[in-house]
């Protein structure tokens, strides 16, 4: 495979933010014409984190590809030479979840053109936020790192207050709020590396050539991983998470659940794991512990919920709660087993986000029970929801299987008593899927569901590329599986095989 | 000995231009000039001050021993000086409307600037202490200058009398500190502090603690800040702008000098004050502000809150961190700076309640005004692409770096904080209709106002992007003291 | 508006019991001072210096303690007039005039006028604030730290020294030449500010002032 | 002669009460009042330093000369304001003027 070029990573959190710039100037009734860009941008976007994971050279040693350099700030006060850059590069983590990114911004894009309150404040903001996703996954430089990951959180609030629909103010703030002060502790934990390491720079390739105490690497930890795990919806910080989805906007939604959560969980491999390895060890069984009580607890609770996107916004916890119990192995095999996961998890989750959206803006009503005989009613949404389905409750040939498997395995080599706890899981999610299934698409056709249509020609389309992409994971996931597994053994080199 | 009077020649120009303000004023009628002649005149002082002042950067020599032109008082004539050029730009319309007496109030802002000035460049108490009241002085009277306004007044005088206890505490902690030195020139007190058992460690200690806490009163630090709500409630807006802005960065650069001069010798006994002082007005400035309805109260507990951040630069004291906090005071002014000409200019609209509910669907009517004002609201609260964040990082990272990891946690918890209640105005800006129709549907900014704006919000994402041209500025002026 | 000023009755009234409280104060303080002389504690400079002292503390606590705001506004000339003593034994004497000129000359007079510019000649009984005793303790709570450090601190000897006039006004127009022209422009504030606020602004009606 | 200590205890306490008439009275012309006591306090102090020790600048004395300069601007228009208070609202009890909330 060929080398990543650098600029092209550069230019991938450009698209977005320059797009919003351009966006900007264009007047806002000229819906047409923002549709047609927004398309452009976003496709151009996806073209571009496809090609960025096809030219990944996963049998390179290196550490990191496609790095390029811009000195930022350098050699004034306490910032040494070098000190801040612009410094871009992947692994194949970062990869993966850009490559997820894309086809999620692709999907949510075009989902989003039925809006007609201020599309174009909507697009503004959205891609400020894409911009800060891609950026944070391909940024090597822990000041733009933070930078940009903050610029990810800002724009959710207006995002989902002024788009948004039940309880709109309440469930924004309560999430602005407990994010930034996730955000506090990480940036308390990177003031404490930048100064610990002393060498006066914030390049996160040479801090992570430094040995830190181990001590210090104990005390750090946690803050990085409470920090980003209030992202991850981690469990005792996962309070913003319910509200926030069910009230979040359509496409907000998708690229929240999809892709923001996921930031979290690679904000703990990239700076805790491969910055504090000895620390990132000493925890792994308390990591361990939050993901498996994070599983039950999400899997038991979305049991009760009645309402669709509360459901699935207590799922996403359980399904998070894989994530972590994946990184808490700490071998090869689980950290891998959870990255798989974050993409799996980020196109399924995006997949009911998006059909739960087509369905609630023809019948404002997302009440389980409500439903009934959906199936001949609107055959093709049932189809897609039956797949997303599926795939989170890790039926062999969807994502989620390959992806949980790989977790099980670990988890089992390290604490078998866990391995069972997370199969029970496992149950429990396929308990409350089929009893939704059974309610809302058998049985007779409600008289009060006549006006409903099945999904428009738009939806169709980027639920399509969704699902393609769950099936290409679970038939065929070794282009994954190799970028994924070789960044780990060459990034974590205190991970157990 | 011949004395350079060309040093000085930004401050004559702005008292010169002040005085030509003051007798066209005087001679309106008989001179036929109008009333908009004012504000250009002291658009144009401001501006040749602040290029006189970039024609001098470089220097370092001093007048009668007292008055210093160096690189630091560069730094501060260009800063206030543009900050009054911007400040009469954005609000002169605002002005024209609801001040009666124009001509004395732009002389008092000018006069203002140089009192502020003089504070940063007097090397000597009393130039310094002359600076001072020059500074509260104007604003005192500026403060009173709506003069059909009941709350004008009202705040005029309190303003007046917690300024001259304010004065008087300051005037006992410097008599203590003289009598510890035994001179009033920096030079020779910090030669007499640096020679060990010269001074006399008691006096020292009392006039510390007064020292601190009439500036505390200046800076409205908690716990001297009572009057501060008040005197910002209660002024023209333009003025609460100036007090918010100009005022604090005249009483932080006098700090520097201080601290920073005379009294670094003996930096292990103020420096618990300071820590105390910074801690509380951290935490109590932003907590009280969350519960305010009204927004020039609001803003003025934020920037108590943000008087707390810049204080924390003297609990470590270097020259990483003091240019750190000049970094960040350039930044937290051209931030402020901006919300405030935002809301000037939407009072110059709309009837003044001052309350958050007026700005109720501001982002239908008024796009760009809501985006300036909640990019400066969002660089308040520190976050990315904008000044306050990287300004922020700066600080917070070179206090780390000299040890203060705890007090650095208590400022980001509080920025956390802060940024609950600035969603507050965005919220009210962007979440809801304006349905009592408070706000003018929808009118045009006039020319100057969009420059004034528009120049100050690239700025502000200029410096979040890039602000390393500001900080070798800063560093450069800083190290004038080392 | 002079019939409405009811100063001359209040005044006799005032000069009366102010000369009488004043001389009682004075000869028993002078009387403990002389015995403490005459047994040869102190000397003469002392019996002054003790008994203006006395004067000013005396002074200052009624104009703090008064509830006739009069009386407390003329109390306050003890203080004042007692410091141009000290000036004079400090050795100041240029200092001492000004003091003398200025504040017992200009500033009570001041404070007189703008007493009979207020409502005091109806009601000149005012009512303190609530936080009394808070202030109290915090008074003397500072009050002790200072005179704790004064006790403690190691003052060297020294004899004060006089400083001549020319000295002063060569120092004031040489040295501290900008300070004093930049107290220029802030008597120009302080006049325009007076000037602002005091005049009666009859025509002007703003747009909302509806209160 | 008398010794240095005399002069500080002396504007010691005038300060101090000068300090608790600012904090108790609620009349605005008496609280200027206190502030003038703290004031004259400082002049003593300056004016003491300055005849014991710093004899060859005299420093303190000129400091003097300005402080009573600037209070009795500071009287001047405090009282220029007070005057205007009165006027709008017929008290001058910071109390009662209570537009804003004090």
């Amino acid at each position: 495979m060929n080398e990543i070029d650098g600029m092209l990573l550069v230019s991938l959190f450009l698209i977005p933010l320059l797009s919003a710039v351009f966006l900007m100037l264009v007047p806002s009734r000229e819906r047409s014409f923002i549709i047609g860009f927004t398309g452009l941008s976003s496709f151009v976007m996806f073209i571009f984190s496809l090609y960025i994971f096809l030219s990944y050279d996963f049998s390179s040693t290196d550490q990191f590809q496609g790095i390029f350099a811009i000195p930022w700030v350098s050699d004034i006060g306490i910032i040494g030479l070098n000190g801040i850059q612009l410094k871009v590069g992947i692994d194949g983590i970062a990869a993966a979840m850009i490559l997820l990114t894309g086809i999620v911004i692709l999907a949510g894009t075009i989902v989003s053109w039925k809006i007609t309150y201020r599309i174009k404040d909507f697009f503004i903001l959205l891609y400020i936020l894409v911009a800060g996703v891609f950026g944070t996954f391909a940024m090597l430089d822990l000041f733009f790192w933070f930078l940009l990951y903050e610029t990810a959180l800002l724009p959710m609030y207006l995002l989902i207050g002024v788009w948004g629909s039940t309880r709109k103010e309440y469930g924004a703030m309560k999430l602005m709020m407990m994010l930034v002060a996730g955000s506090i502790l990480i940036f308390s934990a990177i003031f404490m590396i930048f100064t610990e390491a002393q060498l006066g720079s914030f390049d996160l390739e040479l801090l992570a050539t430094v040995d830190y105490n181990r001590n210090f690497q104990i005390l750090v930890f946690p803050l990085i991983a409470i920090g980003c795990g209030t992202l991850g919806a981690m469990f005792p910080f996962h309070a913003w998470s319910p509200d926030g989805h069910a009230s979040a906007p359509t496409a907000v939604s998708m690229l929240h659940a999809g892709v923001l959560m996921k930031l979290g969980a690679f904000g703990i491999i990239r700076l805790g794991f491969q910055l504090l390895p000895e620390g990132a060890a000493y925890w792994g069984p308390g990591l361990m512990f939050l993901g498996i009580v994070a599983a039950l607890y999400g899997a038991v609770s979305a049991l009760k919920q009645t309402d669709l996107k509360l459901m699935t916004g207590f799922s996403s916890i359980s399904h998070m709660g894989y994530v972590f119990l994946g990184l808490g192995t700490y071998t090869v095999i689980g950290i891998s087993g959870a990255v798989l996961q974050m993409f799996a998890h980020g196109v399924m989750t995006a997949l009911f986000f998006l059909l739960i959206g087509a369905m609630y803006d023809q019948s404002h009503n997302r009440d389980i029970p409500n439903f009934s005989g959906l199936a001949t009613k609107m055959p093709v949404w049932s189809i897609f929801f039956v797949i997303a389905g599926l795939a989170s409750l890790g039926l062999p040939g969807l994502s989620g299987f390959v992806a949980e498997l790989h977790i099980f395995i670990g988890v089992f080599q390290a604490y078998p008593i866990i391995g069972g706890l997370a199969v029970l899981t496992a149950a429990i999610t396929a308990t409350y899927l089929l009893r939704m299934f059974s309610t809302m698409f058998f049985g007779p056709v409600s008289s009060k569901w006549d006006k409903l249509n099945d999904m428009t020609y738009l939806e169709r389309v980027s639920a399509t590329i969704l699902a393609l992409s769950i099936l290409f994971l679970g038939l065929w996931p070794s282009p994954w599986i190799d970028r994924i597994a070789d960044s780990i053994q060459i990034g974590i080199p205190g991970a157990l095989m | 000995m011949m004395n350079n009077y060309f040093l000085i020649l930004p401050e004559i120009s702005l008292l010169l231009t002040g005085m030509l303000i003051l007798f066209l004023d005087a001679f309106s009628k008989e001179l036929g000039v109008g009333r908009k002649i004012f504000p250009m005149l002291a658009i144009i002082g401001s501006l040749l001050s602040a290029l006189l002042s970039f024609l001098l950067i470089g220097n370092n020599e001093t007048l009668f021993d007292i008055y210093k032109v160096d690189d630091l008082t560069a730094y501060f004539r260009i800063l206030l000086s543009l900050i009054l050029c911007f400040l009469v730009i954005g609000s002169h319309e605002y002005n024209d409307k609801k001040i009666t007496h124009i001509g004395e109030y732009y002389f008092l802002l000018l006069t203002a600037t140089v009192g502020g000035i003089v504070m940063v460049a007097g090397v000597e108490l009393i130039t310094m202490y002359v600076g001072l009241e020059l500074l509260s002085f104007s604003l005192y009277v500026a403060s009173s200058s709506l003069i059909n306004d009941k709350q004008s007044g009202e705040a005029s005088l309190k303003y007046v009398l917690i300024g001259g206890v304010g004065s008087a505490i300051l005037l006992f902690g410097l008599s203590m500190i003289y009598g510890s030195a035994q001179s009033t020139f920096y030079n020779d007190i910090a030669i007499n502090f640096l020679n060990g058992d010269f001074f006399n460690l008691e006096f020292l200690l009392v006039g510390l603690i007064f020292l601190i806490a009439g500036l505390g009163f200046k800076l409205s630090a908690v716990p001297f800040h009572m009057w501060a709500p008040d005197v910002y409630q209660g002024a023209p807006t333009p003025v609460t702008a100036f007090l918010s802005t100009s005022s604090k960065a005249a009483v932080i650069g006098l700090l520097f000098r201080l601290l920073g001069g005379p009294l670094l010798g003996v930096i292990e006994y103020w420096q618990p004050l300071i820590i105390l002082l910074s801690v509380l007005t951290m935490i109590i400035g932003n907590l009280i502000a969350i519960q305010q309805k009204n927004i020039k109260r609001m803003l003025a507990y934020s920037s108590v809150g943000q008087i707390g951040y810049l204080l924390m630069a003297f609990v470590g004291l270097s020259s990483y961190t003091l240019s750190a906090a000049l970094f960040h005071l350039s930044g937290y002014l051209a931030t402020n700076l901006l919300i405030f000409i935002a809301i000037i200019i939407f009072y110059t609209k709309n009837k003044e309640n001052s309350l958050i509910n007026d700005f109720k669907g501001l982002a239908n009517n008024q796009p760009f005004l809501a985006l300036i004002i909640s990019a400066g609201l969002f660089s308040l609260a520190g976050m990315p692409l904008l000044a306050g964040f990287f300004t922020k990082f700066i600080l917070f990272q070179a206090i780390v770096q000299n040890g203060f990891l705890w007090i650095v946690v208590i400022a980001v918890t509080m920025s956390t904080i802060s940024l609950y209640y600035y969603l507050q105005i965005i919220k009210q800006m962007y979440l809801f209709e304006d349905n009592d129709n408070n706000c003018v549907s929808k009118w045009n900014l006039t020319p100057s106002q969009y420059i004034a704006s528009s120049l100050l919000f690239l700025l502000v994402i200029f410096i979040g992007i890039y602000g390393t041209p500001f900080y070798s500025f800063a560093e450069q002026s800083i190290m004038v003291l080392f | 508006m002079l019939s409405k000023v009811p100063l001359p009755q209040q005044f006799d009234r005032l000069i009366v019991t102010g000369g009488i409280v004043t001389s009682v104060f004075v000869i028993l303080i002078l009387t403990i001072l002389l015995i403490l002389k005459f047994v040869g504690f102190i000397s003469y400079t002392e019996v002054f210096f003790w008994l203006i002292s006395s004067g000013m503390i005396i002074g200052a606590l009624a104009s703090v303690f008064l509830k006739n705001i009069v009386h407390a506004v003329f109390s306050l000339l003890a203080p004042l007039l007692g410091i141009v003593a000290i000036y004079l034994f400090l050795g100041s004497e240029f200092l001492a005039l000004a003091q003398l000129l200025i504040y017992g000359g200009g500033v009570v007079i001041l404070l007189l006028f703008a007493l009979m510019m207020t409502d005091v000649q109806d009601n000149p009984v005012v009512i303190d604030g609530s936080q009394k005793p808070v202030g109290f303790i915090i008074a003397v709570l500072i009050g002790f730290v200072l005179l704790y450090s004064i006790f403690t601190a190691d003052i060297e000897i020294a004899t004060p020294s006089s400083l001549s006039l020319a000295d002063l006004g060569s120092n004031i127009f040489t040295q501290f030449l900008i300070p004093f022209l930049l107290l220029g422009i802030l008597l120009d504030i302080a006049l325009t500010g007076a000037l602002l606020n005091g005049k009666k602004h009859k025509n002007l009606q703003s747009s909302d002032s509806d209160e | 002669m008398i010794p240095l200590e005399n002069f500080l205890i002396l504007s010691s306490i005038l300060f101090c009460i000068g300090f608790y008439g600012v904090l108790s009275r609620k009349n605005a012309i008496l609280i200027l009042i206190s502030v003038e006591l703290m004031l004259a306090a400082v002049g003593i102090n300056f004016v003491a330093f300055s005849s014991f020790y710093d004899t060859e600048r005299y420093s303190g004395h000129i400091f003097a000369l300005f402080v009573v300069a600037i209070a009795a601007a500071e009287v001047g228009l405090a009282l220029g304001i007070i005057i205007r208070l009165f006027r709008e609202r017929k008290t001058i009890n910071i109390d009662e003027a209570n537009e804003l909330k004090w």
